[in-house]
């Protein structure tokens, strides 16, 4: 309740400042509540810095003109059923002019059929899953690398360092893993792993035991997985707790957070694949450098940013680099401007697809693995550790 | 250790949990053919009073059972005046949309509270180790905290003179007030129990698996099966039939995806349902 | 003729006044709040005819929409069928697969035929979720190909509203028509003593299990129309154990075992839901009025808002029924 | 006269109890069958199998020519027999016209909802009832509950009525009444098998008497004869006033 009254209290005072300048409307659902909320927040706490910073500038200026930035949106309650009523309400009554996408790749398909009908650009992050971009959309644009690169990083590091691993996927059976794990099983039996375990397990699952007795029978030295934080902070706890003999854990998406942190000991040595990471050093040509963003996001936060945060900010920069471009917020212009991008700021180089086959995929970006790991003074940090060019710290390999 | 064997001890441990917040379930139904839908948002208060009183005091998360049960049997006397003691011996509808109101608003409330992400008691008792198979201490302590509490119960329905006054009434209600028991009084504090053994089963819970404010709902489901299979208003009944549920998903699980399990759980409750109608463990005549 | 039979006359304006109302200024957005309104209708009144015709409380009524979503997203996606053929074929197996399920679990009465109906939607959505030809538990996605046969996505969306209306339209009509036969009496006589009724002759096995399969056929066809245009369907949102349990508050809230009832309580619950959520203040307490409000109505006005109206204006009785 | 109704050894067992034990019996067309028995004695139980909601463990009931042994109730109705209950089950939600229309509607002529509604009407005037026809099926007095009973089976046009104690609570007005009743559906070509426990009401009644004790047939013969059966007065011994009362009644 207080972060809405928080929310309503900056709307109002972007209202009071920008009485004179013209605005610009961006609409959105957030996951508030349900199985998604965590992962969602941080996505919204991206939009919100970028959103108050470049009012604080005096919004974006393109065509001579300044637009300020104001936000419609509203909870999806991380279920699908009600984010058409919700994109359609913002693009008609909110009379929202671009949209950011949901979280997850589920509700992201089921909100690209709206904002496609009407022609209106959307920028999807936290949408990895590559089918939405394959069904002939002509103004979905997107900012993570897609699904099938997530896990490929992490058995090409395995490779480097032990190629006789025995490989074990545990996964969530959503969209999202679903096509990340896909790809990566055939990459795995590729180069020549024994991948000796593989299955899905539901979303909201909270108890592993079962599977995780069936990971120790299978004698795999390695597991790949996971889905979203719920369910990956559970899996990692329960590996910890039945002490599994693993010298490697990958997992999707959760570890990123900086709530992992709260795992303690259960958290030491798990890897992420990530879209982003504090101590990326990308040169960048357009808005603010890695360095800046992560005071900025942990000034307001108290919190150090998540590569969906990264993510979010960085969806806000390319609109608005895409809005000077085009020197307005004609869509046709916007959209032609988003097509041509090709761009690097801190959160990487963002291109996308213009083949018509998988119009808006993402091509520019790439994945990096990050493990949590003791620092010196034995405070539990995430290092990059792939790809070698860029890492902060050596893979710890084994775990333990 | 074989896989198989491991995978039915951990299926023994988590049921006896399932069986202890089948229990306030099945009491409440035997009592006063009342299927309470609060069942599951109050093994989310018990999830969530585990973690208030775990954070607040940092004692073992064990010895804070006895202060939850008392907290539960106060919320159960407050929800019985509230939406309960007015629809006993009305259609079954009217109890199943009373409690199920009921259950709405304190997922409502937990919502704006606690919102729905997930929470953990950060507790953990040492494990025990077999070869290459690790049990935890979480799980050891839960499962034998609920077999603890079941014997309490099952001694305090058959010993004192309050314990059987509930089996009275759930027995024969008019029959019971013709011996002068005050049945509303006995319901209350059947209900009251009811709601008191789902928060501890909720407070147990807790400190195996994560929890949001809607984790309540699986292991409701999950207690309507065990409540089917052992019979109604058996709920000492209710804990085997919980282990044995727990057992079976033990045994299963190394031969199919864990995925399937719950089309197994269900298809046996619809079966058994239409098959015995009271139960397995229930009398065979109808 | 409107005096003989009002109900029906209503029926048939509300349905005008939906195609009416958003066609009017082109009004999109009031378009996609109306089809929530339309599909609440659809699963209140057909859940109406278990619950306020039989006696039967089924908590698992929301199986019915999910699987014809399933089978309709299939037939009209993945063959590519027309979609009105889609949905129909879709009602038809989602209403023999009741009378299966049917026979079975109808054989138990009150609490426990309630338990049976959620052991059968959890069983069906675990079914789903690992049943490899709908995609488990990632389910299934609309390709943009699919709407060009129905002239591209955005008239794709109108012609599946009007469909949805058209489905709102029968199945209000279908349950007046059932209230008023033969069929819907001996259905009465179940609700009220079904011993009695069986000795009166009514074959309660046989119309049981017919009203069962009959309360499926609808949503089912809603469900396929509904997915088709939500562009997606998983087991999750397919199987909502909430919304099913919501369709009997909405039942509840309007008045169980009248038409007008199960109508205006599935429009009203909606309504509400709608602009609880998108209201800032009230958003995070959707939940709790929702439920104050239900715990109120079971409570002191246990028939319901047409109960409540029934008893205020006694004539209103003539003109609703 | 030719047989309505032959039940030939016919058998329930209830757990250890032999609730009715090879009962045979014949009930002739145009006939008043009355059936008594002290309390226990198997009588509804018997009713319950003749009209199918009990299934017989042993023996045959021919109805109408037709085997309906094992036949469902709601099968049994539309043959041509219909029963009351001897608690009274109103479908209480529902109006008294409505009741009796149920019974029309799924009776022997599976009647159309509108010549149901017009049987209804009709059998309503017979039994006195039609000035209540509108009232709600739970608002009336007993006495009228068990008139709805009669009306409702009756508007099933059945050839077979079976009555389960339709006297027992009332007042002698209103028993004088129902006794008259019976005797009006008996003439309108309606057989009738009644059990009752107000003895002089079935000794002026019945043509015959069929008696049960213990679930077996211990006589089956007219009034005059059946009190002066030993088996009879022995059943009734540990009820001296009903021997009383079975005596003054021949």
């Amino acid at each position: 309740m207080k972060r809405v009254i928080f929310i309503a209290f900056l709307l109002s005072l972007s209202f009071a400042a920008t009485s004179s300048a013209q605005t610009i409307t961006v609409g959105f659902t957030v996951s508030r509540t349900g199985a998604l909320n965590v992962d969602s927040l941080e996505q919204y706490r991206g939009f919100e810095l970028w959103r108050d910073t470049v009012n604080a500038a005096g919004g974006i200026k393109a065509g001579g003109k300044s637009y300020m930035v104001q936000f419609a949106s509203y909870d999806d309650e991380s279920n699908s059923k009600r984010v058409q009523q919700l994109y359609t309400r913002m693009i008609l009554e909110d009379k929202a002019d671009f949209l950011f996408s949901p979280y997850s790749s589920s509700l992201t398909a089921t909100a690209a059929i709206v904002t496609e009908q009407y022609e209106k650009i959307m920028l999807t992050t936290g949408a990895a899953e590559e089918k939405t971009y394959k069904l002939g959309n002509q103004y979905l644009f997107q900012m993570f690398a897609p699904a099938t690169q997530y896990l490929t990083a992490a058995l090409d590091a395995l490779k480097a360092r032990d190629p006789k691993a025995t490989v074990a996927f545990v996964y969530e059976d959503a969209s999202f893993s679903v096509a990340v794990v896909t790809p990566a099983k055939a990459y795995a039996q590729q180069l020549g792993f024994n991948v000796v375990f593989a299955e899905a397990y539901a979303p909201n699952t909270t108890d592993f035991s079962a599977i995780i007795d069936k990971v120790i029978a299978s004698k795999a030295t390695v597991l790949l997985g996971g889905g979203h934080y719920a369910d990956g902070s559970t899996l990692a706890r329960q590996l910890y707790g039945h002490k599994v003999p693993l010298k490697m854990v990958a997992l999707l998406v959760a570890p990123d957070s900086p709530q992992w942190s709260e795992l303690g000991d259960a958290a030491v040595g798990v890897i992420v694949p990530s879209q982003w990471e504090p101590q990326s050093t990308f040169k960048a040509q357009y808005g603010p450098s890695g360095a800046d963003f992560g005071k900025a996001y942990s000034a307001k936060y108290n919190a150090p940013p998540s590569y969906e945060s990264a993510g979010g900010y960085a969806s806000g920069l390319i609109l608005q680099h895409a809005i000077e471009q085009a020197g307005g917020t004609d869509t046709a212009k916007v959209a032609a401007a988003l097509n041509s991008t090709d761009l690097t700021t801190f959160y990487g180089r963002s291109k996308f697809s213009t083949v018509a086959s998988e119009h808006g995929l993402q091509v520019g970006h790439t994945i990096f693995l990050a493990q949590w790991q003791n620092d010196k003074s034995g405070a539990l940090v995430k290092q990059v550790v792939w790809p070698l060019a860029g890492k902060s710290a050596d893979l710890k390999y084994p775990i333990r | 250790m074989s896989g198989i064997l491991a995978s039915m001890i951990d299926g023994l441990l988590i049921g006896s949990v399932y069986g202890l917040a089948a229990m306030g379930l099945s009491l409440i139904w035997g009592v006063m053919d009342v299927i309470n839908l609060t069942h599951g948002s109050m093994i989310a208060l018990g999830m969530f009073g585990m973690y208030l009183l775990f954070s607040a005091t940092a004692s073992n998360a064990y010895f804070l059972l006895a202060p939850l049960i008392v907290v539960g049997l106060v919320l159960g006397i407050i929800v019985y005046w509230l939406a309960v003691n007015w629809v006993v011996d009305r259609p079954i509808l009217m109890s199943l949309l009373s409690t199920f109101a009921v259950n709405m608003v304190v997922i409502g409330l937990g919502t704006a509270i606690w919102s729905t992400s997930p929470y953990n008691v950060n507790f953990s008792v040492p494990g025990i180790t077999v070869g290459e198979y690790t049990f935890t201490g979480n799980h050891i302590a839960a499962a034998s905290s609920a077999v603890v509490i079941a014997l309490l119960l099952e001694l305090f329905l058959r010993r004192t003179r309050a314990g059987k006054a509930i089996r009275a009434v759930a027995d024969n209600r008019a029959a019971a007030e013709l011996m002068g028991i005050s049945s509303t009084r006995v319901l209350m504090v059947a209900f009251a129990i009811g709601i008191a053994l789902a928060m501890a089963s909720g407070a147990l819970v807790s400190t195996l698996f994560p929890f949001t404010i809607l984790s309540g709902a699986g292991y409701q489901l999950k207690s309507f099966v065990v409540t089917v299979l052992a019979g109604l208003g058996k709920p000492f009944g209710a804990l085997i039939a919980g282990v044995l549920l727990g057992l079976l998903e033990g045994a299963v699980s190394p031969f199919i995806a864990v995925s399937w399990i719950p089309l197994i759980e269900f298809g046996l409750f619809v079966v058994v349902l239409i098959a015995f109608p009271r139960g397995i463990f229930g009398k065979a005549t109808a | 003729m409107i005096l003989r039979r009002p109900l029906l006359w209503l029926i048939l304006a509300l349905a005008a006044l939906f195609v009416w109302l958003p066609l009017r200024n082109h009004d999109v957005a009031l378009r996609e709040d109306l089809i929530l309104v339309a599909v609440a209708i659809i699963l209140t009144s057909n859940l109406n005819l278990m619950i306020g015709y039989t006696g039967y409380v089924n908590f698992g009524h929301i199986v019915f929409y999910g699987l014809g979503g399933y089978v309709g997203l299939y037939l009209a996606t993945v063959l590519n069928w027309n979609l009105i053929v889609a949905a129909l074929i879709a009602g038809v197996t989602v209403s023999v697969l009741a009378l299966l399920f049917g026979l079975g679990i109808l054989r138990l009465r009150g609490a426990y035929f309630a338990l049976a109906t959620i052991g059968v939607l959890v069983a069906v959505q675990a079914f789903v979720a690992n049943f490899e030809p709908w995609g488990r538990s990632t389910g299934m996605y609309v390709s943009f190909a699919s709407y060009a046969p129905l002239g591209g996505a955005r008239r794709a969306l109108w012609i599946t509203y009007y469909l949805i209306i058209g489905v709102m339209a029968l199945s209000l009509v279908l349950s007046l028509g059932i209230r008023r036969s033969k069929f819907g009496l001996g259905l009465f006589a179940i609700r009220e003593d079904e011993d009695a009724a069986i000795v009166l002759g009514v074959n309660a096995t046989v119309y049981k299990a017919i009203i069962y399969s009959v309360s499926a056929f609808l949503p089912a066809v809603a469900g396929a129309l509904m997915f088709f245009k939500n562009g997606m369907i998983d087991p999750s949102i397919a199987f909502e154990y909430m919304l099913s349990l919501e369709g009997i508050v909405m039942l509840m809230l309007g008045g169980q075992g009248t038409v007008a009832g199960s109508a205006l309580g599935g429009a009203l619950y909606e309504r509400l839901r709608s602009y609880l959520l998108t209201s800032p203040r009230l958003s995070e307490f959707h939940l709790v009025i929702a439920g104050a409000l239900l715990l109120l109505v079971v409570r002191l006005a246990p028939g319901g808002l047409i109960g409540w109206l029934y008893r205020l204006v006694p004539r209103s009785r003539e003109v609703v029924e | 006269m030719t047989a309505l109704l032959e039940v030939q050894g016919v058998s329930k067992r209830f757990g250890g109890l032999q609730a009715v034990g090879d009962v045979s019996f014949t009930l002739q067309e145009g006939e008043i069958l009355g059936l008594i028995g002290p309390n226990g004695a198997g009588k509804t139980t018997l009713f319950n199998l003749v009209n199918g909601v009990y299934k017989t463990d042993t023996g045959s009931i021919i109805f109408s020519g037709k085997n309906i042994t094992g036949r469902s109730p709601d099968q049994v109705v539309h043959l041509g027999l219909a029963r009351t209950h001897q608690i009274v089950r109103p479908l209480n939600g529902m109006s008294v016209l409505e009741n009796v229309i149920v019974g029309a509607c799924y009776g022997r002529e599976y009647q159309s909802l509108r010549a149901a509604r017009a049987t209804a009407l009709e059998v309503l005037e017979q039994v006195g009832m039609a000035s209540r026809a509108n009232s709600p099926a739970h608002s009336l007095t007993l006495a009228f509950k068990k008139r709805l009973e009669v009306a409702r089976a009756l508007a099933a046009r059945p050839k077979l009525l079976l009555l389960d104690e339709v006297l027992a609570g009332l007042n002698p007005t209103e028993i004088a009444q129902m006794i008259d009743l019976i005797r009006k559906i008996r003439d309108s070509g309606v057989s009738v098998f009644m059990i009752e426990h107000v003895m002089q009401a079935i000794m002026n009644l019945s043509d015959r008497i069929l008696v049960l004790n213990l679930g077996h047939k211990i006589a089956e013969a007219p009034p005059a004869e059946v009190v002066k059966n030993p088996d009879v007065v022995e059943a009734y011994l540990g009820f001296p006033d009903i021997v009383d009362k079975l005596r003054g009644a021949s």
